[in-house]
């Protein structure tokens, strides 16, 4: 399957299959492959692996079955929880993953009042700023979990309580479920957005978390499916590997988290030992998988690329890996220089990596940026 | 996303570095766009008889530098000079849309360095 | 797998996936599962699969890659298609699916103006009525390929000619796609929604196609994939498997229609023998593998749970089977009357059926609704 | 979907059919709302001594219609009376909020009859 010499630092991104969900699926997709809206048993069974889904989500996430709906995605749930929101006033994390920021756009060009709210030189949203943004037209904030670049953890239970009844509070959490332990219930948020490819589910399969009655509006319209809030045939092979999937991240989430903590402080304090070369995001509250680093002189998307060569697949936040040719708007936000900003490179764990291959990487690295810095007009 | 010949160029780019005592220099690009480039000439018998560049910036500002140096090496000053974005792009079987921009700083680096050295000349023939 | 007395007679609600689609599923989720928004080569792969599938997905529904919209399913289509279409007013077939109907529905809620053309008895939309409900304030008309209800097919060449050059034609074709010969460019339709699961294809993927140079703003922003008209992380091995059934199912689509129109045509024979019994839907103009019929003086649901203990799967558009209690809006709109349409069946057949099952069908079917008929107090 | 109860209920239906020469008859719901039963009774001292049921409907309306008039059977009319739909619908485990209405039906029905043989008793006493 996965060729031996690539080394897979990208799990931020996306990762693989559990083989365990995949046979999960397939056993779905053939047994119960009715529509479960059809009446018959063929239907009604597909029907009962679908609420089983559901409970088994609701369950691992803190919450009551009732209040999880199945989606495409992460980007549908964030689309769907800050479109479905009636009211005026929006307040969105300068940080948020494009699928609330573009979405936002959207909205602020349609006549609603949208507020970016900032964040420190870690990535950490200013509370005080967002408590002063609040006011009675606020209808919504939505500050994600963690944030999928530079890792840093929100502190979602401080803004819940900030938000307070009157406003709903979402949290994109595509980048923990799975990582962190997540009681929604007693975080009491409104919303929450999880994905199901970032914990080794499939992809194209989605949660959005609804309190129990919170108004929304339904992106897409049709059977009535998801009691309302979603029409369309369920994909109820793909819902079945979701919670599979979910279940297996939390067995095993504290030893594999520690294991994976380890490996990245590993390659935090490898890398500080690059001549100019600095840490992206908070050094304490960060995600246990994420590392962020920029080498100043060094183009992104060429490191990523020689660094392709060497078999090492990570990521970069620079403009010239992105389809608009603009910075990364995170590295934006945390107030990096350009030239830094440029020369970022995300390393993202997951549960296949070995220290191995990591040692491997740690040594390719430097060379890779030695190499870059040699050409770069730009000198350190 | 990038052609074979992008890549092939990117893995292993020629004329980087700089040269000592250049006849001319030129640097374009700016650091906000994430691509710098500084072309070093020396230039004999009005050809150009070394060309070498620094290059701060993606795998096409990296292709293309590289490519567009090889392509005006030992010409002269005004074949050099006729060199289009195309003509390098072309050389590389092409580069996505989003990144042509970064043929053209190569060549704009290039026409810079080499009107530098004519300007440089004239006034030396003034004296 | 599929357990040997159950007879599949459903397959306009959903199909079961072809073995060689989970297959090709399964590789390219092992093999190719980078996220094709990353730069490096795992990333790039997963770009070059994604293509492939588009082009292949092109080729085979007659127009260019660059026009091909791979999304979560039909609703997804359906509701991008009409919310996405600015402009004034819309025309939608009164028989519409759901996922048209309750979107249009949905927007004459939100201050646009709706019309819902009407059919003839047989389903068929009324030509001359549309055309004059067409006028310089009409922004787009949608009228489905087939119905899946009662299997109709639409003169939609005829239709968009209607709508020229000025007007947007969308057709929903989630019913035809891998059926009916598809030619996108010929026929100069805008729009059109295809949806995986009703050609032996994954659940939760479908397309959205939509012509060079149409205007339509996107019902999901995010990251920018699909064009920026469809952001999420792209579920390619979904998007592998959709293709890969388009393509077997026009493969042998010829023999395989004439097959199941013959059978077809010998269950109608045989059910009109029942009395008091009646086809819905035109008897020519039909899709290849629906029967729908009328019995007076049954109830749809308790037909369908009555076939359910003999093994038989089917369906009805009787209000007792929906969630909102009412009957279908498709049986409303050709004219049926109340316990007519109370009565309904729908039978669709698949590449699965033989004709020894439909043959046991057809000796239960009668028995059922005697059975049936003699506790009602609706006397024939 | 539905209980167990209600499916055993619905497979095999009690009371199905027509009492000839009942003391009471009385048919509710209408085709609009594809739900119609039709109970017919035999009363002997006051007592319910047969009890039938014609029924176009659905699932739950076959089985509350089948399971009503069971429980019904053998009954005094006024016990008979206080029957409830959430009697009903308990003992087959329950129906689906959105089917609730049948059982309302089949209740509703008996009701009419006895009352319908009560009103004729009345008027055969003032003879
Ligand atoms: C934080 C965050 N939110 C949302 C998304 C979008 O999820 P999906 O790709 O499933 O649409 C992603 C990843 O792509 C993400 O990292
Ligand atoms: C005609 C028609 N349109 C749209 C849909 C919706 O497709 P999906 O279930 O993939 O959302 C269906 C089937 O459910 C359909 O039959």
């Amino acid at each position: 399957m996965i060729a031996v010499d690539k080394i897979y630092l990208d799990n931020a991104a996306t990762t693989q299959i559990d083989e365990k969900v995949l046979e999960e699926m397939q056993r779905v997709a053939l047994e119960n492959y009715g529509n479960a809206s059809s009446l018959h048993s063929l239907g009604q069974n597909a029907l009962e692996e679908l609420e089983k889904a559901r409970e088994k989500t609701a369950k691992l996430l803190g919450c009551k079955a009732s209040e999880i709906y199945f989606t495409s995605g992460g980007s549908e749930s964030n689309n769907t929880a800050i479109k479905g929101a009636a009211g005026k006033k929006l307040i969105v994390s300068a940080v948020e993953h494009p699928s609330i920021i573009k979405t936002a756009e959207f909205l602020k060009e349609n006549r609603r009042e949208v507020v970016f709210a900032p964040v420190d030189e870690k990535g950490i949203i200013k509370l005080e700023e967002l408590k002063k943004e609040i006011t009675s037209e606020t209808a919504l904030v939505s500050v994600m979990h963690a944030n999928n670049e530079i890792g840093s953890i929100q502190p979602v239970k401080e803004i819940a309580e900030l938000c307070g009844e009157k406003v709903l509070f979402h949290s994109d959490m595509v980048q923990t479920a799975g990582k962190l332990e997540i009681d929604l219930h007693k975080l009491n948020a409104d919303l929450a957005s999880v994905s199901g490819h970032k914990f080794y589910g499939p992809k194209g399969n989605g949660v959005l978390y609804i309190k129990e009655d919170t108004k929304l509006d339904a992106l897409i319209h049709g059977g009535g499916q998801e009691n309302k809030m979603r029409s369309g045939t369920e994909n109820i092979p793909g819902i079945a590997g979701f919670s599979k999937a979910l279940e297996l991240a939390y067995k095993n989430r504290e030893t594999e988290m520690q294991r994976q903590e380890k490996i990245r402080d590993k390659i935090i304090q490898s890398l500080l030992e690059i001549k100019k070369s600095k840490l992206n995001g908070h050094e304490k509250q960060r995600l246990s998988n994420n590392v962020n680093f920029s080498f100043f002189g060094v183009e992104g998307e060429a490191l990523i690329t020689m660094l392709d060569f060497e078999g090492i697949q990570a990521s970069t936040g620079s403009a010239c890996s992105s389809k608009s040719l603009k910075i990364s708007h995170v590295l934006k936000a945390i107030g990096l220089d350009h030239i830094w900003a440029h020369g970022s490179l995300r390393i993202s764990l997951g549960k296949n990596n070995s220290e191995k291959e990591v040692e491997v990487a740690l040594e390719k690295i430097p060379e890779v940026i030695e190499k870059l810095r040699k050409m770069s007009s730009v000198k350190i | 996303m990038y052609s074979e010949k992008v890549m092939e160029e990117f893995k292993k780019p020629k004329n980087m570095g700089k040269i000592k005592n250049p006849d001319a220099i030129a640097e374009v690009g700016n650091p906000i766009c994430g691509d710098m480039m500084k072309v070093y000439l020396k230039v004999k018998d009005n050809k150009i008889e070394d060309v070498k560049v620094e290059t701060f910036g993606c795998v096409s500002a990296i292709a293309t530098s590289s490519k567009a140096t090889e392509m005006i090496k030992g010409k002269t000053l005004d074949e050099a000079l006729k060199l289009t974005e195309k003509e390098v792009a072309d050389a590389l079987d092409g580069l996505p849309p989003i990144k042509m921009h970064c043929s053209v700083l190569a060549v704009k680096a290039i026409k810079k360095a080499i009107e530098d050295y004519k300007k440089k000349q004239l006034c030396r023939n003034d004296l």
